[in-house]
């Protein structure tokens, strides 16, 4: 049935108001429901570590710290300076470990390699170790995500 | 008169009620040719037992399992030691669950090679990869509850896979992870999908290819139809009922054997910041996929590998699915090429996997 | 032609596979009855409704539940508070229970009262009893999962009424409890039985249900019956189902506004240690029995008062159960006597939940 | 088919044989499940708290002591002597509180009243809280479930 003057049959405006309604229903449930399932989750922003505690590290040696969910290894280097690094393997994010003896990074999943600052040098990782700002104030060691003040 | 009259009655009053009868009638002339591979038509049975068994004990386990950082390897352990029998109740789930599987490859293998996958029967195998996926999700996160740092780094490569397909792939981790990374959450997660979500999709899928199978009646090799002469027939009840029955008897006694005598293990409760333990190996049925991603180069001209790589088994799922579209040929005619590819796929399975146990 | 012509192509070449064109065909020319009592059959979809909504909450909070004592309490918090929008997903499953339970009994009494249970729908009302049971045991072991004081103690109310029972009440207390006490492992036990268990039972009765209902078509009132003339009727497709959105749009919306309105609240953790509180009271739908209970005297002769109260309370399931065959007169006939009971029994049901609440 | 000197059919032996097998090993899957699913719980033989701790409790009040997974009650009469309970209702398994001003003990649940030397005086309990026996050696306050030497 089409009324005189109307543009739509009553077909169509019944479909319609119904389809809005139901798709309107739908995006309100589908947004809660969402943000549910993938909450978001914070990587650190900084993390503050005693400098006392890694004072006295023997040269060439790691230190374990959690960042966040994930592990940090704060390396003493042979010159005496630090460097740190979320421990991830970046082929498929398994925990790392550093062999002092050989000077290596290594990930025992898939056989990843990097070399002692971290560039990968062996095995399937396509990138380097992720790498940490570390700033000394005071008596504290602070670790930053990259691009944070 | 009396009580075979009232059981008559019985039958009819449910009947009326029920319509039953019909499926009675159909079990009741069912037939099952007999050809030089009909062994295969046990195979599909053969899963369902070890199905009836994973949602029995499954049940089981789930009174007294954990699903938390803190508690899931001591409620293992609990179970393992303290609660009455327990060892015996997750040994046979843990070998059921690979006995399904490899029936599951071997009832899709058989298939395969047999092209018994179509016309009419497209729509029964695309329901058969759909369960095989099911099955492998139930794998996979069942691997991680006891949680161990064996189960702990194959999650953490598991999920982190799907992160190299583009666009949707960091969603698909995120959801499967709950987060960026692996936590306690995962745990939960995988749990949740474990004991509630995966075991209603796979119930609902199970039912619709079931009834195709009853619906298409079995499919007939194409050596074995072309002779043209009518094949043998052995009647579904009771004949080949029984000869199920005691194929089922057999594997029961099997599995509960090896689960006696070869119950899993329990490593020490994972660290979510220790390094990857070595030795690192998924279950068996994820083998030859590890190891493919272990030996990809890391870059291929200008793209990550493991983009590739998971591209490339990403096609292959995708043409498995759609192989009764891709080879739509008439049910009678041969093809060569489709059966040198399943053993092509066997051989390359079995290959891979050797060389990953063995290296 | 060409595209519908591939539309129709389509359709039957699924057709040929799945064999839905019989249940197309079936729900295109199915009709609904219109009598002044035709608005109950809207109940039944309603309750799928409120179903559809707890399972989609339910496999959500399952993401981040924890069945533990340590982690119960701690993880509701968290849901309630740190997850985005956690609370209104609990609200929701909350709010939807109560809901779903109130139309599977509205649902009921309808049935009960215009006898649309009579024959051949007998196994249709059996059935739908045991949905009855299942939705209460859904609810009953929900109410124990945010693990706070008084669900604690309705639980060990609860599980501790069985134990009444001559024989095999220790059992099923045991069973329930894991246990002879209410402790962690009831916890445990109550979130399996919850999310794992009675999914399936549910999933697969409803099944069975909704075929009965669609087989033997829709029961019409004895009232309206015995008039002898024909009925109007509404075709199912689309009028009615436009008729059903509309009213589950309806429902929905009220369901949303109530949740979001009056979200449950979260008491401390439960102490295993703590004496019960005051004001100790079950979920709505259990008032009535509570208050049974509360009020039967101690000692009738040399019994066990709570024992006789049990024992008439399982009585009253069975003879609700058996319903159809108690009162087996043909459709046609009225019945003045169940239609009272069942008023009396509203009236009963009633009384006591008021009485309980206003103590 | 029977054959001659045979008291079965072939039928009769295979149902026999099938049957028997299958009962044999619906029991032996049947006693493992019901030992899971029921596990022995053990109420503990006794409980032993140091005596230091109860000996300054006031006259007419009562102590907390976890008995296995339920609570149980110390209670220090008038005389100075002791007596312990079970605070569990022995209606339908409530935690039972100890009123001091009343002197009697009250379950919430149920309206259940017990006077103070356990006895049920009013609401729905069929019996007397349930009584544990007591001992002091040395420093030690013992307490037994009865029938434990």
């Amino acid at each position: 049935m089409k009324l005189k003057h109307s543009l739509f049959t009553r077909r169509q405006f019944l479909n319609g108001i119904l389809g809005g309604w139901f798709g309107a229903l739908a995006a309100s449930v589908l947004y809660p429901a969402l943000k549910f399932v993938f909450p978001p989750t914070r990587e650190p922003d900084q993390v503050i570590l005693p400098f006392s505690d890694c004072e006295d590290m023997k040269l060439n040696t790691v230190k374990n710290f959690p960042w966040g969910s994930k592990p940090g290894l704060l390396k003493k280097n042979d010159d005496g300076s630090y460097t740190a690094f979320v421990a991830v393997c970046t082929h498929l994010d398994c925990n790392v470990t550093y062999l002092s003896d050989q000077r290596k990074f290594f990930c025992a999943c898939h056989d990843g390699w990097y070399d002692e600052s971290g560039t990968h040098i062996g095995g399937p990782p396509p990138r380097p170790l992720r790498r940490l700002i570390l700033s000394i104030e005071g008596e504290d060691l602070i670790i930053k995500r990259e691009g944070v003040e | 008169m009396s009580s075979k009259g009232q059981k008559m009655g019985l039958r009819s009053w449910l009947d009326d009620r029920l319509g039953v009868s019909a499926v009675f009638g159909f079990l009741r002339d069912k037939k099952i040719p007999q050809h030089r591979h009909s062994v295969w038509y046990y195979t599909g049975s053969a899963i369902l037992l070890f199905f009836a068994i994973q949602m029995i004990t499954g049940f089981m386990l789930v009174f007294y399992y954990n699903p938390t950082l803190e508690g899931a390897n001591t409620s293992v352990a609990r179970i393992m030691t303290e609660i009455p029998l327990g060892w015996i109740i997750r040994s046979v789930h843990s070998w059921s669950a690979s006995f399904m599987i490899a029936f599951v490859f071997i009832h899709l293998l058989s298939i395969w090679i047999t092209k018994a996958y179509r016309k009419p029967r497209e729509l029964t195998w695309i329901s058969g990869v759909f369960l095989l996926l099911i099955s492998l999700a139930f794998g996979f996160t069942g691997y991680l509850l006891p949680w161990d740092d064996l189960s702990l780094s194959a999650t953490k490569v598991g999920t982190d896979i799907p992160r190299s397909i583009p666009v949707v792939g960091v969603w698909v981790t995120r959801l499967l992870r709950g987060g960026d990374d692996v936590t306690g959450d995962t745990l939960t997660r995988f749990f949740g999908f474990h004991v509630s979500i995966l075991p209603l999709f796979l119930l609902t899928i199970l039912a619709v290819h079931i009834y195709l199978v009853q619906k298409q009646g079995m499919s007939v090799p194409v050596s074995d139809e072309k002779k043209g002469k009518k094949l043998k027939e052995l009647p579904f009840w009771p004949n080949f009922v029984y000869r199920e029955m005691v194929v089922w008897l057999i594997l029961t006694g099997i599995l509960f054997s090896v689960a006696i005598f070869f119950p899993p293990s329990l490593e020490k409760a994972a660290d979510l910041m220790a390094p990857a333990p070595e030795g690192l190996r998924p279950e068996w049925y994820f083998l030859f996929l590890f190891q493919m991603l272990k030996i990809f180069p890391s870059k291929i001209l200008f793209i990550n590998g493991d983009t590739i790589a998971v591209l490339l088994i990403l096609l292959g799922i995708i043409a498995f699915f759609f192989l009764p579209l891709i080879d739509s040929k008439p049910a009678e005619k041969k093809g060569k090429i489709i059966t040198a590819a399943a053993y092509l796929f066997i051989v390359f399975a079995v290959a891979m996997s050797l060389w990953s146990l063995l290296s």
